[in-house]
């Protein structure tokens, strides 16, 4: 069987074009087999026996912390957790906004990136999909049952009923409840469709069976003809265009939630655009603490490269700037308002009860990122991961900050009570982390993880005038003793030569 | 839930009752009666099914069901399954199922029975209201409104015990017979007057020669010819002496003396002079009610206020041998003293001077001279002959029982005095020395275990009494229901059995025989009588008594040496409410302590006895929580206090402006406990208290003797390394800069002349220099605001009849739990137990926030804050942002002005109430109402946990307002219930006009008029409660002819938080404080928030 | 390779997708038709213990509602009559029918199963608790019981005549003309609105004689200054 | 052997690279063929030049798409909030100018429907779901999914012929050509 890697070139004949030399998204000259081979191995291997360790806890923390933390909320009543009628939101919200933050960056490395032509996206911009959509469910979880009356959330959605009564469109709850599910919607299907070309690839890798049928029933029967490719390109371009507002719009929407509120500190028109950079700021946090662990487990630092950490520790520097600028922006407002209400508010978020939440909030926010100022930082995957996790953490703590410490100290002095979590609470909130693993661990045991018709792209020989380059003598030959030994060795020798 | 046999209720007594706000003229039958008799058993099978019936207001129509001929809205179901509608046999006259009846009565009380008006429903009472009738009409307090609870106490006691084991009747009546067969009869009653009461005495003494007669409760001072009743509308000036006159002291009715704190007069009919307001000083040692609301306060030990009397007498140039205790004084207090003598002298027979009830002998009787001296008798003292004139005291009943003259003794006092007798007495033992004891309560408290007998006592909605008021009025007291148990026994009942020989109870209860033969008149002017609730026959004057007082010997005070207060309770009083759910949550008016008592001490004395490290202050630098710990976390210390060489461990807090060196301990608390308590006190007496009284807080009694009933010196304090979780329902005292309750003075201060500081209340605090707010909205009034088919543009809230609005006076209102209480009763608001309450989870749809203000520059005392309540409810935003940003239209804005709040539609996404600025808004977050909250961790048992459908509390719910289920937002909205049920009696205005026009309907216009509810003639809750008169509510449309409309066009009213823009209906009125200009601390007071910017 | 999937399964999703789009289709349509009040209330007619006929009490004997529903008027409930209401009539009238035993049980000391308890009737009208509905604050301002219990007068047996639904109260509500009707004839379940107006002589602003029940209906509610409320707390509190 | 007819679906050749891929699409448009297609592991860019495809109509489908959400929304709030049900809230008004309040709605619904016009529209571009096809059948075809090129010549096209169409995919370049027959219905 003949392999296009085999064959040799043909020189080109006539003048010589000149070529701008580019980075190599992908090292060491892989070829397209390669790609496909290292990525379906994921998904066909057996996992590995880590794979079982991170797994098979995190299954167990999400069945007991969400399946157990739920059934006690519903069943026994939102007071088992620790809001009081002062405080009304708690973790619950404070979840909510950190989850729906983290389900930022999926799309927007996916959309805007994408829209930018910035062609480093994608080696991870599955990945980072994949975590939208997980995180998504995650904060959906916390809006849902946070409610009084769970069994009676079906009042959210505009159906004609009997009652004749309707929602009230004025509220920025019910826009949420738009935004939060139109972009779950929306980032699904983004996610669905970018990966049918990919799911065809595994179904035609796979042996007859169940598991070959699921993929071909999920691959819609992609055959990847360049009628198909003309539409499909089309849509994903519009998808992206239509996720990068959508993207913007989501946290914004979550942050009118606070904004358009009378409550000091929240009533803050500076809250789109902080909560969106804050959103995007903890997405790619999020996404390096995700992969680069699963680059190393998954050695996949061919196609994760330096350079696509490096960008995102930039951007985090960028995004985590901002945020701290906004927070220096809104003390600025409340002193230049003059009102005693708001100036207060955010002194007793610094000093008050509180401040050790406002101490981490600043400290893992705006003062650890600084660090990616100096190269060796941005390089070193030791400092990227702490600094993800302090990321992580602080903006946890950002929400906690303005939803907790705000309801504590608002108007009147004669309502102010201190509000602190319940065991439950802190059971669900873990729960969900579990819940994000678990899902995402099986996003990694079956689907693939990086988009393979994508990386196949970016390659140089992918370009349907490369054969007619004659500048480069080697790019086009694959060594191929090179990789087979690294091939797992159950690889079908079917597609090998 | 056990089985219970209900008793049906009863419509008092044929042909003598009235309804009293009459409801079509109808009048009883005696058939009614014989006919419940056949009704209700049928229901009572029903009741063991109702375990798991859905929470719901109309439980109790469940219950009682054949009671109950409701079509269409009564019985709850949103199933199909068949439900029955079972209608009377016979239908009762004047029960209109569905209607309220309402009936005068009264509450007996020690200082003078509170009239009340009972709304009951279906024959089952569920709300007290002030019988306005009544000339002694002065609100109902927080204890006459949750009195009405106690009726349907599940730990109320209901059978008769013999020796603490269930015992028949028949046992009893022989044991009465045994009683009367002997003839030494001791009867110890109550403190409260009943003239049918001291006529059956009479009756006792000439049958049995033996019989004595004693009267007591811990909180009341001895039995005396004569008591003198303060009438407070004549008085200019008044000085107190640690006198709580105006809350748990009572004097006199007080509602004319809030009528002389607005500078405009009762429902501000005139223009504001300050010449008509009164000036109250107060000398105290507790921070009172009566303190804050005084225009100067002075604080000092308990010990020293007698000195300062003297001090005062002696200004006054009395001639009284006790003016020789006067006390040296420092420069200022006898600058403080010397001018306030002066201003009384000056308003002499318009002055009155008053001392504590149970203040020491000596205090009374100076204060006695100085009343003398200011001619305040006749004019603002008037004193009346006391019906319980002769009996003796509890030390004369203990003696009487020791040297054998009592051998049989009825303890028919509303005390517990085997609890609360001085602990000197050991009354406990000199029972055991009778040969029987009977022992009337309502419930089986230490007393009850230690009698003979117990007998279950009739609550006084369930019996026939009478009683004298304030001004002694005979006050008549009518059954609304027939003792919901079987063995109840009312007071006077007992007291007819030893006449008579038999115990009537029931329908044919010997009671109304005793009460009409009292009364002596025709059946109609009896039948007046009890319409309107009392005679105009009053308590005979008398002469003032004369106090023999030698001149008590104080010891100086130090850290080492301090005085202690054994303090009246402002929620269960001397205890006998430790099991009234209500009062236990409803927050004490000072300290805001719920469900417990602790000690309370002065910052200072407390870092001087190293309780703290610092001096705790009071505005906690940067809000911080308070050294306690806030919340759920907050622990207060335990300290041990010595006293006459007993201890008591007692948790302790910090009370501002308290007098140094002075011990605060509230009584009544600590009368049994369980496995469950937090400081494994128990079990111990578990068994005389209910679920609700349990483990709650300490018991100090044992400290406190015969000799020191109201006072003691020299205690001792330790700090133990104990802590104890208490609920507070504030945690943060000041007002942190921002002025919220503000006060005015009438004297010129630094912002001005009175009229100056009047005129500017709305602009004090961040007020003053906060822009005008604009909406990007078009304002009502504009064409494009919600124009009409024409084009015209109508104000987005269209009712043309009314528009609701509140008045909240806080130059009256002096921040006791009446309003509060009430609400719950008439709102169906759940109690949530101790830890809820911490958590922050308290239900009240009103917050009494009480602020303390320290004025640093008070060269006088700088510790020595001024006290404003404010009561913060649902203020009914006409912009309100609680309903922009609920996502299912569950709270909107209704036609007439008031912000509805549909539980049904309410998911609980708790959005609103973050978004309302004054936090009024509450969160079911549990089934409070299903699940009993005060079984330990009941409610974190979901499912699992115990539910309380169908107990008893359940009955007393007011069936126009719905029970919330959890998860369901609650809050004020104006008792939209009587709103609604007053507008739908209005209407029937229609059918009359036609009538009277003799045409028919289509030709009759109606008109507003006829349409719209007369001026003032709806009330709500919290106003009708109020004694203080400080809620003025009623419809924006009838302008000047409306309490309400008057009073906010005055400039002293405010919008609290005008700075968001919210355009509350509820307004404050700024507090007046009316000082003495010559008075050291004159430019302090009134000072509260006017420096504020 | 062979192909995983036979060639039928192309049309497959096609007919998936139409007949998910007709079940949902249905769903919605069955759910309006039986799950609403519409559905699940009207009609609803249960057996009572005495085949009580409201046709022959009201329509051929000519009792006034008021007569057994004696405080419709003058409470929020409309009660049932109390069993001596019944027994007044029939303890002469049809004494000995076999249908009246409940009464007898009920009223009768001389019957040998005669026990004093109430007869219990079946619920046909039921709201449910959180709704506060006052039956005089609508009969007492021209709104008659056929408005919302049908012609009851010509029922034999009492059957859930109208959907008692919020939207049903809304209807009214926003649009009070259709049904309401002098004060004088709100218990007379056979008012014709145009009879009435030819008996009548009513006049519209313009003086004219109104014959238009429509235009009388708007008469109504305007002399009547009828305005009835859409917010929550009318009827929820 | 078989004597069962089979209906052909066309050729399949494969070629060596994204390159050869395109410029035999080149020649094969110029051929004058309509029924065929190249297949190929990833999108190759100027494929659709080569092949002398128009532009996708799915833009277009998607604006109209994208609208009927907007104004759905305004619709839905429009309708709810100021015609049918009309509640104060906050003294906000109840008529037209409510509108910024619907806003965010009317955003949010442009583009889920937007979405949702994008990916059906985009199935029913592609005529997928489709479960079976001929070439399925092919065993080399599997790799098109991986590093294969594929050109397929239907028999549908008129320029189609048994023979010369396999000559004509071996001059341009073509491998491996082999007839895919289609499935007996």
């Amino acid at each position: 069987m003949a392999h296009a890697s085999t064959t040799a070139h043909e020189p080109r004949n006539g003048p010589k074009l000149p070529v701008l030399e580019r980075e190599h998204l992908i090292l060491n000259n892989r070829s397209y087999h390669w790609i496909t081979e290292r990525i379906c191995g994921i998904v066909e291997n057996k996992q590995p026996l880590l794979w079982w360790i991170l797994f098979i806890p995190s299954a167990l923390i999400a069945m007991l912390g969400v399946g157990g933390g739920l059934t006690l909320l519903v069943s026994t009543g939102v007071g088992v957790w620790g809001m009081t009628n002062t405080v009304f939101w708690g973790w619950d919200i404070t979840n909510f906004v950190f989850w729906i933050g983290i389900g930022h960056a999926g799309t927007l490395i996916s959309a805007i990136l994408f829209l930018t032509r910035q062609n480093w996206r994608t080696s991870i911009n599955r990945a980072a999909e994949a975590m939208t959509i997980f995180a998504v469910c995650c904060a959906g979880i916390f809006p849902a049952f946070h409610v009084g009356r769970v069994w009676m959330a079906w009042f959210l959605a505009p159906i004609p009923n009997a009652n004749a009564i309707w929602q009230n469109f004025k509220s920025p709850l019910l826009w949420d409840v738009f935004a939060v599910s139109t972009y779950f919607t929306v980032s699904l299907i983004f996610w669905f469709l970018g990966m049918v070309p990919d799911l065809a690839t595994i179904r035609d890798r796979a042996k007859p069976g169940l598991r070959k049928m699921l993929y071909g029933i999920f691959a819609l029967g992609w055959r990847g003809g360049n009628r198909q490719w003309s539409h499909y390109e089309m849509a994903y371009l519009l998808l992206a265009a239509l996720s990068t507002p959508l993207v913007l719009s989501v946290h914004s929407v979550v942050s009118f939630d606070f904004a358009t509120s009378v409550v000091p500190g929240w009533h803050t028109t500076i809250f789109p655009p902080y909560f969106v950079a804050g959103a995007v700021f903890g997405g790619f946090a999020m996404v390096l603490t995700i992969m680069i662990p699963a680059r190393a487990i998954y050695g996949l630092h061919d196609m994760i490269t330096m350079k696509h950490i490096e960008n995102m520790a930039k951007i985090i520097l960028l995004t985590g700037t901002i945020v701290g600028y906004a927070y220096l922006m809104e003390l600025f407002v409340a002193f230049y308002s003059g009102a005693i209400y708001e100036m207060e508010a955010f002194k007793y978020r610094m000093t008050g009860p509180y401040w050790w939440a406002y101490l981490a909030m600043m400290s893992c926010n705006v003062i650890s990122p600084q660090v990616f100022w100096f190269k060796k930082c941005r390089e070193n995957l030791w400092v990227i991961m702490a600094v993800s996790m302090a990321v992580n953490v602080g903006m946890w703590f950002e929400r906690f900050v303005i939803i907790v410490t705000t309801l504590a100290r608002m108007w009147l002095p004669g309502d102010w009570k201190y509000y602190s979590a319940s065991p439950f609470e802190i059971i669900l909130f873990v729960g969900t982390i579990g819940m994000f693993l678990m899902l995402f661990l099986l996003f990694l045991k079956f689907l693939p993880c990086i988009n393979i018709a994508e990386v196949k792209w970016t390659l140089r020989e992918s370009d349907p005038h490369f054969d007619d380059l004659n500048d480069h003598p080697d790019d086009g030959t694959v060594k191929i003793p090179a990789y087979q030994h690294e091939l797992p060795e159950t690889t079908d020798k079917g597609t090998t030569v | 839930m056990s089985k219970r046999i209900w008793q049906h209720p009863e419509i008092p007594a044929d042909e003598t009752t009235v309804s009293w706000r009459s409801v079509g003229q109808l009048e009883g039958s005696p058939a009614f009666r014989e006919y419940m008799d056949r009704e209700f058993p049928a229901s009572a099978a029903a009741m063991a099914d109702e375990a798991d019936a859905e929470t719901s207001r109309r439980s109790f129509l469940k219950l009682m069901g054949a009671s109950s001929a409701l079509a269409g809205l009564s019985m709850v179901a949103c199933r199909r399954a068949e439900k029955y509608t079972v209608p009377y046999t016979q239908a009762p006259e004047w029960v209109i199922p569905g209607k309220a009846l309402y009936y005068a009565s009264a509450m007996p009380r020690a200082t003078g029975a509170a009239p009340v008006v009972v709304t009951t429903f279906e024959g089952r009472p569920t709300k007290l209201g002030p019988n306005t009738l009544h000339p002694d009409s002065d609100g109902t307090d927080a204890f006459v409104q949750a009195s009405v609870l106690d009726m349907y106490s599940p730990s109320r006691s209901q059978k008769i015990l013999h020796h603490a084991k269930v015992a028949t009747r028949a046992d009893l009546e022989k044991a009465l017979a045994e009683a009367a067969a002997s003839g030494k009869i001791g009867f110890l009653f109550g403190a409260d007057e009943s003239p049918t009461r001291t006529r059956l005495s009479k009756e006792l003494t000439a049958k049995f020669s033996g019989a004595k007669f004693y009267s007591y409760e811990p909180l009341a001072p001895a039995a005396s010819a004569a008591r003198a009743v303060a009438d407070f509308s004549e008085a200019d000036r008044i000085i107190s002496f640690d006198c709580d006159f105006a809350s748990l002291d009572p004097q006199g009715p007080v509602t004319p003396f809030f009528d002389r704190r607005k500078p405009e007069g009762k429902g501000y009919k005139a223009k504001r002079d300050v010449k008509t307001m009164n000036r109250l000083y107060a000398v105290e040692s507790i921070f009172s009610l009566t303190g804050g609301m005084a225009d100067h306060r002075l604080r000092i030990e308990p010990s020293k206020v007698l000195g300062i009397a003297a001090a005062i007498a002696k200004k006054l140039s009395v001639s009284h041998p006790l003016v020789a205790t006067a006390a040296a004084l420092d420069e200022k207090t006898q600058k403080w003293v010397d001018a306030a003598a002066e201003d009384l002298l000056a308003s002499k027979g318009k002055a009155l001077a008053l001392a504590g009830s149970r203040t020491a002998p000596a205090l009374k009787a100076i204060v006695q001279a100085i009343n003398e001296a200011l001619g305040a008798q006749g004019t603002t003292l008037k004193v009346l002959a006391s019906d319980n004139a002769g009996f003796g005291d509890i030390a004369g009943l203990k003696k009487d029982i020791e040297s054998g003259a009592v051998e049989y003794v009825f303890l028919l006092t509303p005390a517990n005095p085997v609890f609360d007798a001085p602990a000197d007495l050991a009354f406990v033992t000199t029972l055991q020395k009778a040969k029987a004891s009977f022992h009337l309560g309502l419930r089986t408290d230490a007393t009850a275990h230690a009698a003979t007998w117990h007998i279950p006592a009739a609550h006084y909605l369930e019996s026939w009494s009478d009683a004298r008021s304030a001004s002694g009025f005979h006050t008549l007291i009518q059954p609304m229901i027939l003792p919901l148990y079987d063995d109840c026994v009312s007071e006077l009942e007992l007291l007819s059995a030893l006449l008579e020989g038999k115990l009537v109870t029931g329908e044919e209860s010997a009671a109304f025989a005793a009460v009409r033969k009292t009364f002596a008149s025709d059946a109609a002017s009896w039948k007046k009588a009890l319409r309107e609730g009392f005679t105009t026959g009053t308590s005979a004057a008398a002469p003032m008594p004369s106090i023999e007082a030698p001149a008590p010997s104080y010891q100086a005070v130090s850290e080492q040496s301090l005085d202690v207060i054994f303090s009246t309770d402002g929620s269960i009083f001397d205890g006998r409410w430790i099991d009234n759910a209500w009062l236990q949550e409803s927050p004490d008016p000072i300290s805001k302590l719920t469900w417990d008592n602790a000690a309370l001490i002065a910052p200072k004395t407390a870092k001087a006895l190293g309780i703290y490290d610092q001096v705790t202050e009071l505005e906690s630098p940067r809000a911080a929580s308070p050294v306690d710990g806030e919340a759920g976390n907050r622990r207060a210390p335990i300290i041990k206090i010595s006293l006459g060489g007993k201890d008591i461990e007692i948790p302790v807090l910090i009370a501002f402006g308290l007098a140094e060196n002075t011990i605060v301990l509230p009584v009544g608390y600590g009368q049994g406990y369980d496995a469950e308590d937090e400081l494994s006190r128990g079990p111990l007496n578990a068994t005389h208290v209910g679920l609700v009284g349990v483990n709650r807080g300490v018991n100090v009694y044992p400290l406190r003797d015969s000799a020191t009933t109201y006072m003691a010196q020299g205690a001792k304090v330790s700090l133990t390394d104990k802590r104890y979780s208490v609920a507070l329902t504030q945690e943060h005292h000041a007002m942190y800069g921002r002025a919220l309750a503000r006060e005015i003075s009438t004297l010129d201060g630094e912002k001005g002349s009175f009229e100056k500081q009047y005129d500017a209340v709305a602009k004090q605090g961040n007020d003053s220099h906060a822009p005008k707010n604009m909406s990007l909205y078009k304002q009502e009034g504009s064409k494009t605001w919600d124009a009409d088919k024409d084009g015209n543009a109508k104000p987005h809230l269209s009712d043309d009849l009314h528009q609701w609005a509140m008045n909240i006076d806080l130059s009256s209102c002096m921040g006791c739990n009446a309003c509060l209480v009430a609400c719950q009763a008439e709102n169906n608001i759940p109690v949530v137990g101790k830890e809820q309450v911490a958590k922050g989870r308290a239900m009240h749809w009103i917050r009494m926030d009480r602020y303390f203000a320290q004025n640093k520059d008070n060269t006088f005392d700088a510790d020595s804050p001024a006290m404003v309540p404010q009561p913060v409810a649902c203020v009914q935003c006409e912009s309100a942002p609680c309903e922009t940003v609920c996502p299912v239209n569950a709270t909107v804005h209704t036609e007439d002005g008031l912000n509805a709040m549909a539980y049904n539609r309410c998911i609980g996404t708790r959005y609103c109430a973050n978004n309302c600025p004054y936090k009024a808004r509450r969160f079911n977050y549990f089934d409070y109402n299903k699940r009993n909250p005060l079984i330990a961790h009941n409610l974190y048992k979901g499912p699992a946990g115990v539910t309380q459908v169908g107990e008893a509390p359940h009955l007393q719910r007011n069936p126009n307002v719905t029970v919330r289920m959890r998860g369901v937002m609650e809050k004020c909205t104006y008792c939209v219930q009587r709103l609604k049920d007053a507008k739908i009696r209005q209407k029937r205005g229609q059918k009359q006009d036609v009538l009277a026009s003799g045409k028919t309907s289509p030709e009759v216009a109606v008109t507003a008029q006829t349409l719209r509810i007369p001026v003032d003639s709806v009330k709500v809750a919290c106003q009708e409660a109020c004694p203080a008169d400080a809620i003025s509510f009623g419809n924006l449309l009838d302008e000047q002819a409306a309490t309400v409309v008057r009073g906010r066009e005055l400039a002293r009213s405010y919008e609290l938080l005008h700075y968001i823009g919210t355009i509350p209906r509820t307004l404050y009125m700024a507090r007046v404080k009316n000082p003495n200009e010559k008075m050291p601390d004159a430019a302090f007071v009134g000072t509260a928030t006017i420096h504020m910017a | 390779m062979a192909n995983i999937f036979p060639r039928w399964t192309n049309l497959l999703p096609l007919k998936i997708a139409f007949c998910a789009g007709t079940a949902a289709v249905g769903v919605v349509a069955a759910f309006t038709v039986y799950a609403t009040p519409k559905a699940t209330v009207v009609g609803y007619q249960p057996s009572q213990p005495i085949p009580f006929s409201h046709k022959i009490h009201v329509d051929q004997l000519g009792l006034d509602c008021r007569y057994c529903h004696s405080f419709v008027d003058n409470s929020d409930h409309s009660n049932l009559p109390s069993a001596n209401t019944c027994w007044n009539c029939h303890q002469h009238v049809q004494r000995q029918s076999p249908k009246l035993e409940p009464l007898h049980r009920a009223m009768d000391k001389t019957h040998p199963l005669y026990d004093g308890k109430p007869i219990q009737w079946v619920k046909v009208h039921k709201a449910p608790d959180y709704v506060k509905f006052s039956h005089s604050a609508h009969v007492n301002r021209g709104v008659s019981c056929v408005s919302c219990h049908g012609q009851v007068d010509q029922m034999e047996v009492v059957y859930h005549a109208k959907a008692h639904s919020m939207g049903f109260c809304l209807d009214c509500h926003r649009n009070p003309a259709d049904n309401v009707r002098p004060l004088e004839e709100v218990f007379n379940l056979k008012y014709d609105p145009a009879e009435y107006l030819k008996q009548h002589v009513v006049l519209n602003d313009k003086g004219e004689r109104i014959s238009d029940p429509k235009e009388f209906g708007k008469k109504l509610s305007d002399v009547f200054k009828l305005q009835p409320r859409e917010s929550c707390a009318t009827c929820h509190h | 052997m078989s004597t069962t007819r089979k209906k052909v679906y066309g050729y399949l050749a494969e070629f060596k690279s994204a390159s050869a891929l395109y410029k035999a699409a080149e020649k094969v448009r110029d051929a004058g063929f309509t029924k065929w297609d190249c297949y190929s592991p990833y999108p190759i860019h100027g494929l659709d030049a080569a092949m002398g495809l128009k532009r996708s109509i799915l833009p277009y489908m998607v604006f109209f798409g994208g609208m009927t959400g907007t104004i759905t929304a305004f619709l839905l709030a429009y309708t709810t909030q100021v015609v049918i049900y009309p509640t104060v809230v906050q003294g906000k008004p109840t008529n037209f100018f409510t509108l910024p309040a619907f806003f965010p709605i009317m955003f949010e619904l442009t583009i889920l429907f937007s979405g949702f016009t994008t990916l059906f529209g985009l199935l029913a571009l592609m005529k997928l779901p489709r479960f079976n096809h001929p070439l399925f059948a092919s065993k080399q075809f599997e790799r098109s999914t991986d590093d294969g090129f594929f050109i397929a010549l239907e028999a549908r096209d008129p320029k189609f012929s048994a023979t010369g169409t396999k000559d004509f995919l071996g001059e341009i370049g073509g491998s491996s050509i082999e007839l895919i027959e289609e499935e007996p219905a």
